[in-house]
């Protein structure tokens, strides 16, 4: 397909697909973060990235008879592979006798925590998920370095032009897209916290949260305009932001290390072990909530400013 | 009282899963987009409420029902701002709905008014 | 047997769909939308070994004792958030290359290249 | 009868997807994404019935909002010049 814009809505679609299929396949939390993820704003990314590099593609001039034989020359390898796997669902399958009865049986007596995906995510193996915070850290980062756009003394004014006008011409445009928004805005928000808290018990927990939180703003920014959303939410506010969360993940593991336990083993938290546990999942999912929706806000707004940058230096 | 919650529940899901039909068959076989957009933006604000309510009878107790009741409120609200942004959004793009199509097949477009 | 190895062969497929995708288009976007149909079929890969026949999702409750296999289900969910990161970085790059040469066809890309040296 | 009403749905989402393929214009396709995504709400609470652990509906919820906000931003940067200069190519 050479129109770019349609190559993303199927791949939106492949994403809502694919996360119903984890539901099917009792992932639920996976499904969680599929949805949020994969469906909403990577699709909405990549649309920003188009509107910037153009939207359709150029026929490719190679003859791609070279890459179908590599391409099928791989999948019959792999598909010889998979002749020796474990079938499909069997409850003896090596992949199910190692590790997962342990957590299976005796998280709960261990840490507490109905929810088994977040007892393994904040427990058994943080310092894995530290590794994915910083990874996410380091992309945002990334992005922050790549797009962002310097801000010159005249864009202030500019901005509160653009804020008035957008306001005069409230009424008028989008008079109840905006109504609506309004009074969702604050749901959407406390649905976050709800999953944010809720981890424990149910599917959800800090990556989910920071997704969903960093959506509803993402949602007031388009609606309102990029320079109200500047305002509302500062920008070097939300980069310290993203620093405090992977920080305050980290400083919990120091601190179990000064008590003399290993590092993020939080039974020293409190007195009794399983409240230490709780505290210690509240803590990090925290920090993950923190880092992960400061991350998005970082990303999304690099990207829409680069291309409000754009637009007025073509004006 | 059970087998009357049943009977009721699976009634009301029969319906929302016709109207969920129907508004496919209307999404493929309309002629432009205006007619898809008013198959696909009637039919799922109804059919979505008629399945939400049929699951609540299967299950009337507890915060299901209400995470249930959470979802069609939210669909009360969206669905038709969505198909509102939609169509505002292809109406200030200038895409014009098939009418100078009229004169050369009556016929055809006045059997599907 | 043949049956008992479907999905693997479903994951394959896209996979390859994917693969294709990366190798043989020439334009960024495109390639990064062919990397996340890959990185997806390694997500499903995971989830569907995890799942245990008459198992239901990893959450406790009462009067059930089958339960899928939780493990894989951490490793993906993390993935999938890295995954968003790394692909809105692959983005980035693609902005900054179309602001640098005007295109982010590969074959384009090149040709300006040989020009400078 | 979940059953039924869940392959009802199944047949609905690939009359969507199709519509998506097809789609001439790219309003069409934004109404089958959106119209799959609000088939996806109904479909997941459904399997939370059929598989028998109805507490999952949160996820529900989430899609019931990201295809809100997925369809609101797509129709925000779909306004942008690039496209209508496109569409206009096409007519």
């Amino acid at each position: 397909m050479k129109d770019l814009f349609a190559v993303i809505m199927l791949s939106g679609i492949y994403g809502l697909l694919s996360a119903s299929f984890f539901v099917a396949m009792d992932a639920v939390d996976v499904a969680f973060t599929e949805a949020s993820v994969g469906a909403g704003i990577s699709t909405l990314l990549m649309l920003v990235a188009i509107t910037m590099t153009g939207r359709s593609e150029n026929p490719t001039r190679h003859k791609p008879v070279l890459a179908l034989a590599v391409v099928i020359v791989t999948g019959s390898l792999l598909i010889y592979g998979t002749l020796d796997m474990p079938y499909f669902g069997l409850a003896q399958d090596p992949v199910h006798l190692h590790v997962a009865p342990r957590y299976i049986n005796d998280s709960m007596q261990e840490v507490g925590v109905p929810n088994i995906v977040t007892s393994v995510l904040a427990s058994y193996r943080a310092f894995d998920t530290l590794g994915e915070v910083v990874v996410i850290f380091t992309a945002g980062m990334g992005v922050l370095a790549l797009l962002s756009v310097v801000r010159r003394p005249g864009d202030v004014a500019r901005d509160i032009a653009k804020i008035n006008s957008l306001n005069k011409s409230m009424h008028e445009e989008h008079l109840i897209l905006r109504i609506v928004v309004k009074i969702l805005i604050p749901f959407i928000l406390l649905f976050a916290l709800y999953v944010q808290f809720h981890g424990d018990y149910g599917p959800g927990g800090g990556f989910q949260a920071g997704v969903i939180f960093a959506a509803a703003i993402i949602l007031y920014a388009m609606l309102f305009g990029m320079s109200t959303a500047r305002r509302v939410i500062n920008q070097s506010f939300i980069q310290l932001f993203a620093a405090i969360g992977v920080l305050l993940y980290g400083s919990v593991g120091v601190i179990s290390l000064l008590n003399g336990k290993n590092f993020l083993d939080y039974s020293v938290l409190s007195a009794d072990p399983v409240a230490g546990q709780h505290l210690g999942i509240l803590l990090i999912e925290l920090g993950v909530g923190f880092t992960v929706a400061s991350v998005m806000v970082i990303i999304f707004f690099n990207f829409a400013g680069r291309k409000n940058d754009q637009q007025n230096n073509r004006e | 009282m059970d087998t009357l919650l049943n009977i009721s529940s699976a009634l009301f899901l029969l319906i929302g899963s016709f109207l969920c039909v129907s508004g496919g068959v209307g999404i493929l076989r309309f002629p432009d987009f205006y007619t898809r957009m008013h198959a696909v933006g009637v039919t799922e604000t109804l059919a979505t409420a008629m399945i939400l309510i049929g699951l609540m009878l299967q299950n009337p107790d507890g915060l299901v029902v209400v995470k249930l009741m959470i979802i069609l409120l939210m669909t009360l609200f969206i669905s038709p701002t969505a198909s509102h942004a939609l169509a505002s959004a292809a109406v200030h793009n200038n895409l014009m709905p098939e009418l100078d199509k009229k004169e050369d097949n009556e016929k055809e477009t006045s059997s599907n008014p | 047997m043949l049956m008992g190895l479907y999905n693997y062969w479903i994951v394959v497929v896209l996979m390859m769909v994917g693969f294709y995708i990366v190798i043989a288009h020439g334009n960024l976007i495109k390639k990064i939308v062919g990397l996340s149909i890959f990185q997806t079929s390694v997500f499903i890969f995971y989830i569907s070994m995890a799942k245990v026949d008459g198992g239901t999702a990893p959450i406790l409750a009462e009067g059930i004792s089958q339960y899928s296999n939780p493990l894989p289900h951490v490793l993906i969910l993390t993935a999938i958030v890295v995954g968003i990161a790394t692909t809105a970085l692959g983005l980035a790059l693609a902005v900054r290359i179309k602001e640098a040469y005007g295109s982010i066809e590969e074959e384009e890309i090149q040709k300006k290249d040989n020009l400078d040296c | 009868m979940l059953i039924a009403a869940t392959i009802a749905i199944l047949v609905v989402m690939i009359m969507a997807i199709a519509r998506g393929i097809m789609g001439p214009t790219l309003y069409d396709r934004i109404l089958a994404v959106n119209m799959f995504g609000t088939k996806t709400v109904l479909l997941i609470s459904l399997l939370g019935f059929v598989m028998g652990r109805p507490e999952f509906l949160d996820i529900a919820i989430v899609y019931a909002l990201i295809n809100f906000i997925s369809v609101i931003g797509v129709l925000h940067y779909s306004d942008a010049s690039i496209f209508k200069h496109n569409d206009q190519q096409k007519k």
